[in-house]
């Protein structure tokens, strides 16, 4: 069934909203005082006249729905309320990280699939070799190291003992332009998002390359007197090509994941170590926009993967014969 | 003479021309015997830690803390002076009931929710997958950060708790997928046509048909619980350092990092991985046993 | 037409559609009808997509027909309410095989309590060990051993499986066999078994068999009457003797051409007639050529045909 | 070498390894196909027919190996042929069609590519225009009528019966010597089948192709084949041609096969059902495999194979009952074909 564009953007939307609601009702049932994370300190040292002026200037004490109306005006202007950890605008300290995290996550979710496929082809075609046993077994291994853990063992080993490579920031002091810096500090972290989740993937593709060279087209193809290899990139790689797309749009919410646990033990300073800050110290104006801003980007990025995935996929373009579906029976 | 003999009529079936075959095949072929029998020790090992265990896995011996591994210490100590190796028992008995305990009620919330989605009509059967993308698509340790700042405990049954309602979407898909396709199916069709109620459809037919196809899932759950735990506890917002598993045991890795304590870091992280392994290799097996045409390429 | 007493079946303007999306629908079935008499073998015939097998699962209520009115020996099929009071009559009275043995019985259950199933449901049998004789006995009747009762369908053949289908659907003492392309995925000699097996068995339970198929030599060779569909309509209905020997419509003619006959000299001099079937959407109305051979005219050629 | 051959297929045994053990799907079998003419092999389903075809393709699963035995094409065993020449001679020398054109057709491409393709594989000189030229030419060969407009259209957009002509396009398309069809018309409506029947026939006359036609039904073979070889688990147990094998023929089996039709059941008056079920062939069974199921099998049956034995100089039949010391059997298909052939 194909979903129009309209549809698609009106579910974008829908879940967007689905979104916004419940990450706003959490955060307004969450324990602890809303004023505090308005005025932080501040709010302990107010009498209870200034509270309920406080209160009232906030809109605190109508309803949930006029509250969340404010809310949603606000954030449309770019004004999610102050941050009680950094005392700042929350949108100003989301800013200076956000870059960072993409191009953590961003670089690490292309290279993941770029190495993934290349990985999935390789043992379809040897398939049950002991090129492909020896590359089943290593990434069933991987598959089952959690990214913190691979993260503290490459620091012990590189940066520990070995001192090769810097094991927790995303620069050295001071040289935040430096590009050289910043890249070796990026390379542990890229290499746990990247094994972590590589072999998950592969394995994915492996398997529907599997599927695909036992259809019997393959037969056919190679009844015409194409080489295996032709088959293979013309025929198969081709055909999982849309399901390829869609399971890297599926895939994004488990990169951005792996991306935040690899932040947070590099002490890399992205939106992931944020929101487990921002959790460990209440901080629920800034946790909330955190929750927003990745659920935004993982659903945009959700529904486009699968309208391109869609889209080059000629089965999908127009609907079937129905001739045969006529009949009941099958 | 003797030609007559043997060219006489003597019709079908007058002997059995079946040659007999010794199945070579063993008992345990194919089968994932190595992880089970490791994943058996591990358990068990957790399980009765009490008659395992060398020292008080709580007892903070300051005389002898952050020891590399010795004739007293298997495993060393941490740097509160605890024994790792009884630890290592302690909190794997912890990390594995977390484990089997939010999957049970993952496990529980997605058979629910899958199959009333899966029997309901059209439109709610849409809300329904739907509402289970909306949740997919947050990655959960978002949503498992937010619900635990919220409840704003940390104990056993909380964390199980809050890993449970966070992890049964993908389940109750697979759920939802197979009771629409064997309730289409020619035998459930069948059995209604000869009178078979909803129970006994549901007893004798979709329960055990949908049981196998899940299972791998079920199993990989357990692995998912188990790293999640372990993930959480290690950044703090799991459990505390004094719960001892598996996860809070790690938590120490940063004081061990500085003081290049590596088996701090490597040992409990080794029980991990292969408790992991384990896991993942019987539910490979489990997966594995559908069919298995041959490549035409 | 026939004796009413005699009827056992009656189909009258059956029509079914299936919704494709919110505003179309496919119609499969288009104003059938038919008679089956209670102890008669009633062939439907047509190619994929003809409806025939829509045709079948409306008499089991598997569909709820479109438009029109099915009875059962007087009761109307179509009424929810008039269903609900003979509901028990109904379910042991009527049983269904389907083509694909495979997916038909649930592979998880023993060949014991696959054939054992609407015996329990309908609580026929209140003693266990009665119930263990009869399916043993049905299992002898189709063919096969005691050793098969304790084995799974996928360890079965496909003509083994059809006969456990077919055990279950006889141990009921069913009065109206609906068997929608029962022998299609089966091998030619496993084929002549389960044809011989469905004959004796009618013959044994004195029971009406709606049989759907596309190969018409067995048809041919089984059948009393004949319903030959195309496209969802029913074009000509009739004796089967009747229908081969002299087909009127031009479609069965056509079908009828094309069976290859197992004969070399005689095949490489016959020719095929060709017909079109897309004219086949005009409506039509069924008109009685001679006494109980019916066959549908399109109202624009009614002086050509007879 | 006998120059009217076309392909020779010398003791040709082929076996499955799986767990359970060895399957011996196709056991020493021997066949020639002649040069222009259509074979048809008959056998139900597991008799080790489309095992055959995969075999002289080339095409076997990993999982099965041809024990012994050779194919013969210009006198050359193909066996020994390496993946390059293989490659060249499939589709140039020896092409196939298979059974189900609903997934023998890659399902995203057009059947414009699909068919270009293979043009393009065995005339690597063509430019562009003349390949499309050639599909074009191909398309109209196998009766799709608008080729031109037909040209981009993906599979789905095609009935059952188009789609195995385009199937039969790409099988064409580099002037095969020989069409091996495995049961092209299986899984087609009988109009169709017909259709697809004659169309075979004539493009087989107007190229002079050998056909190897792989089905079971026994209809088919009457209108298509010259010769007939009929096959029992993995064995070829009677082979001749068409017309001494419908009205004379000498195997159990077969008479089995042809009582089975309710074509001849009229005649005769009832449906002689073979009994039983084909057996195991992991492995297979002692003597004759058929004697089991055979009413007319005779003590050696159970405990040794049989050799050919010779009907007449094109009809050969492996069974004990043509032996000088067996009893007289007469078939009880004799006269009702008799009949039928009078008639």
């Amino acid at each position: 069934m194909k979903i129009s564009y309209r549809r698609r953007i009106l579910i974008f939307l829908l879940s967007v909203f689905c979104l916004s609601v419940l990450v706003f009702a959490m955060s307004r049932l969450a324990p602890g005082d809303p004023l505090v994370s308005y005025y932080g300190d501040r709010a302990e040292r107010m009498s209870p006249e200034e509270k309920d002026r406080a209160m009232e200037r906030l809109g605190l004490n109508e309803s949930m729905v006029v509250q969340y109306v404010k809310w949603v005006k606000n954030a449309v202007s770019g004004d999610f309320g102050m941050s009680f950890k950094y005392k700042q605008d929350v949108m100003k300290v989301i800013e200076g990280r956000l870059v960072n995290t993409l191009i953590l996550g961003g670089v690490g979710f292309i290279l993941t699939f770029l190495l993934a496929l290349l990985l999935g082809i390789l043992c379809a075609f040897h398939e049950n070799s002991w090129l492909d046993r020896i590359i089943c077994k290593v990434g069933t291994i991987t598959s089952c190291i959690p990214e913190f853990w691979l993260s503290l063992v490459l620091i012990l080993i590189f940066s520990v003992n070995l001192r090769l490579l810097p094991g927790s920031g995303a620069y050295a002091l001071g040289q935040s332009s430096s590009i050289s810096s910043r890249l070796t500090h990026l390379i542990l972290p890229m290499v746990v998002v990247v094994m972590s989740h590589l072999w998950y993937y592969a394995y994915m593709i492996r398997n529907k390359l599997l599927e695909e060279i036992r259809q019997d087209y393959v037969l056919l193809a190679k009844a015409k007197g194409m080489s295996r290899r032709r088959i293979m990139y013309q025929h198969c790689v081709r055909n999982i090509m849309p399901a390829f797309i869609s399971i890297m749009a599926i895939s994004l919410p488990h990169i951005v994941e792996g991306t935040y646990i690899v932040e947070m033990v590099f002490s890399y300073p992205g939106i992931g170590t944020l929101s487990f800050e921002s959790a460990k110290y209440h901080d629920y104006n800034m946790l909330m926009v955190l929750c927003l801003i990745t659920g935004i980007v993982v659903i945009f990025g959700n529904i486009t993967g699968q309208a391109i995935s869609e889209a080059i996929d000629p089965r999908m373009k127009e609907p079937e014969i129905m001739e045969v579906a006529a009949d009941g029976s099958r | 003479m003797e030609a007559d003999k043997t060219f006489q009529l003597v019709g079908a079936g007058y002997k059995d021309t079946v040659v007999p075959v010794e199945r070579k095949q063993h008992w345990w072929t194919g089968r994932p015997i190595c992880s089970m029998v490791i994943l058996g020790i591990i358990i068990l090992a957790c399980v009765g830690c009490r008659f395992f265990m060398t020292h008080d896995p709580t007892y903070m011996d300051l005389a002898s803390y952050n020891l590399a591994p010795n004739g007293e210490f298997w495993f060393g100590t941490d740097t509160m002076g605890r024994d790792i190796f009884s630890m290592i028992l302690y909190g794997g008995r912890i990390s594995l009931f977390i484990g089997i305990l939010a999957t049970v009620l993952s496990t529980f919330i997605a058979v629910v929710y899958g199959s009333i989605s899966g029997i309901a009509p059209g439109w709610l059967d849409e809300g329904m997958m739907r509402f289970t993308e909306i949740l997919l698509s947050i990655p959960s340790i978002l949503i498992i950060i937010f619900v635990q700042a919220l409840i704003g405990k940390d104990n056993i049954l909380v964390i199980a708790f809050v890993i449970g309602i966070t992890s049964w979407m993908s389940i109750s898909k697979i759920v939802r997928t197979e009771v629409r396709q064997i309730r289409e199916s020619e035998y459930v069709i069948a059995s209604r046509c000869m009178g078979g109620g909803f129970w006994h459809i549901l007893r004798v037919h979709l329960l055990p048909n949908f049981v196998s196809s899940i299972m791998f899932m079920v199993v990989m759950n357990v692995r998912g619980a188990i790293v999640a735990e372990s993930t959480l506890s290690f950044l703090g917002i799991g459990l505390p350092i004094e719960v001892i598993s598996w996860g809070s045991m790690l938590s120490l890795a940063e004081k061990a990092l500085m003081t290049n304590s590596w088996w701090m870091i490597l040992i409990p992280g080794l029980f991990l991985v292969i408790t992991l392994m384990c896991i993942t290799n019987i539910g490979n097996y489990i997966r594995k046993n559908v069919n298995q045409r041959q490549s035409n390429m | 037409m026939m004796e009413n007493k005699d009827i056992l079946v009656d189909v009258q303007g059956l029509t079914h559609q299936f919704p494709m999306g919110k505003k179309k629908s496919i119609k499969a079935v288009h104003h059938v009808s038919f008679q089956i008499r209670r102890d008669e073998i009633f062939s439907l015939v047509g190619e994929s997509g003809s409806g025939k097998s829509t045709v079948a699962r409306c008499l089991m209520n598997i569909y709820e027909p479109t438009e029109g009115t099915i009875r059962y020996d007087g009761i109307n099929l179509c009424d929810k309410k008039e269903r609900e009071q003979h509901k028990t009559r109904l379910q042991r009275e009527r049983q269904i095989i389907f083509q694909d043995s495979a997916s038909a019985l649930n592979q998880r259950m023993k060949t014991k309590d696959i054939v054992a199933e609407p015996l329990r449901i309908q609580h026929i049998f209140s003693e266990k060990e009665e119930l263990d004789q009869y399916v043993r006995q049905q299992l002898e009747m189709v063919g096969l051993e005691e050793n098969y009762l304790n084995r799974r369908p996928s360890e079965l053949s496909g003509g083994q499986r059809q006969r456990i289908a077919i055990a279950r659907a006889f141990g009921m003492k069913p009065r109206l066999l609906v068997a929608d392309e029962p022998i299609a995925s089966l091998d030619v000699s496993i084929q002549a078994q389960v044809i011989k097996l469905f004959q004796h068995l009618q013959e044994e339970h004195d029971c009406a068999i709606l049989f759907i198929a596309h190969d018409l030599s067995m048809v041919r060779y089984l059948s009393d009457r004949v319903g030959v569909m195309c496209k969802g309509h029913l074009v000509e209905m009739g004796e089967t003797e009747k229908i081969f020997q002299n087909p009127l419509h031009s479609y069965t003619k056509s079908l009828l051409s094309a069976i290859p006959v197992p004969d070399p000299a005689l095949e490489k001099k016959r020719s095929s007639v060709t017909y079109d079937a897309a004219s086949i959407w005009n409506t039509g109305i069924m008109v009685e050529a001679e006494e109980g051979h019916w066959v549908m005219q399109e109202e624009a050629d009614h002086e050509n045909l007879i | 070498m006998n120059k009217q051959y076309a392909l020779e297929i010398n003791n040709l045994s082929v076996s499955f390894f799986t767990a359970d053990g060895e399957t011996e799907a196709v056991r020493d079998v021997s066949l020639s196909l002649r040069q222009g003419e259509v074979l048809a092999l008959v056998g139900e389903s597991g008799c080790g027919k489309s095992v055959f075809c995969k075999a002289i393709m080339g095409l076997l699963s990993k999982d099965a190996r041809i024990k012994s035995g050779e194919i013969l094409k210009d006198d050359r065993d193909i066996r020994t042929l390496s993946e390059r020449e293989m490659q060249l001679l499939r589709g140039s020398g020896i092409s196939m069609i298979f059974q189900d054109p609903l997934t023998s057709l890659n399902p995203t491409m057009t059947i414009g590519r699909q068919i270009a393709e293979a043009v393009k594989l065995h005339n690597r000189e063509l430019n562009r225009q003349q390949i499309k030229a050639k599909v074009l030419e191909l398309l109209e060969l196998v009766g799709i009528p608008d080729a031109e407009s037909r040209y981009d259209s993906y599979p789905y957009h095609f009935s059952g019966g188009m789609r195995q002509r385009c199937v039969m396009a790409i099988a064409l398309a580099a002037d095969p010597q020989i069409l091996i069809a495995d049961e092209p018309t299986t899984a087609l409506d009988v109009t169709i089948q017909a259709e697809i029947l004659n169309l075979l026939k004539e493009i087989q006359k107007k190229r002079n192709m050998s056909i190897l036609f792989v089905t079971h039904d026994l209809g088919v073979v009457a209108k298509i084949a010259d010769r007939v070889a009929v096959m029992y688990a993995g064995k070829i147990v009677e082979y001749g041609m068409a017309e001494e094998i419908f009205y004379d023929a000498r195997h159990p089996y077969t008479w089995g096969l042809l009582s089975a039709l309710p074509y001849y059941a009229r005649a005769k008056g009832e449906l002689q059902a073979i009994p039983g079920f084909p057996p195991h062939l992991t492995p297979p069974p002692k003597g004759d495999a058929f004697a089991v199921r055979n009413p007319y099998a005779m003590e050696i049956d159970y405990e040794e194979m049989p050799p050919f034995f010779p009907v007449s100089e094109t009809h050969f039949a492996a069974t004990w009952l043509l032996d000088e010391h067996a009893p007289e059997v007469v078939s009880p298909f004799r006269e009702i074909s008799k009949r039928r052939c009078g008639a």
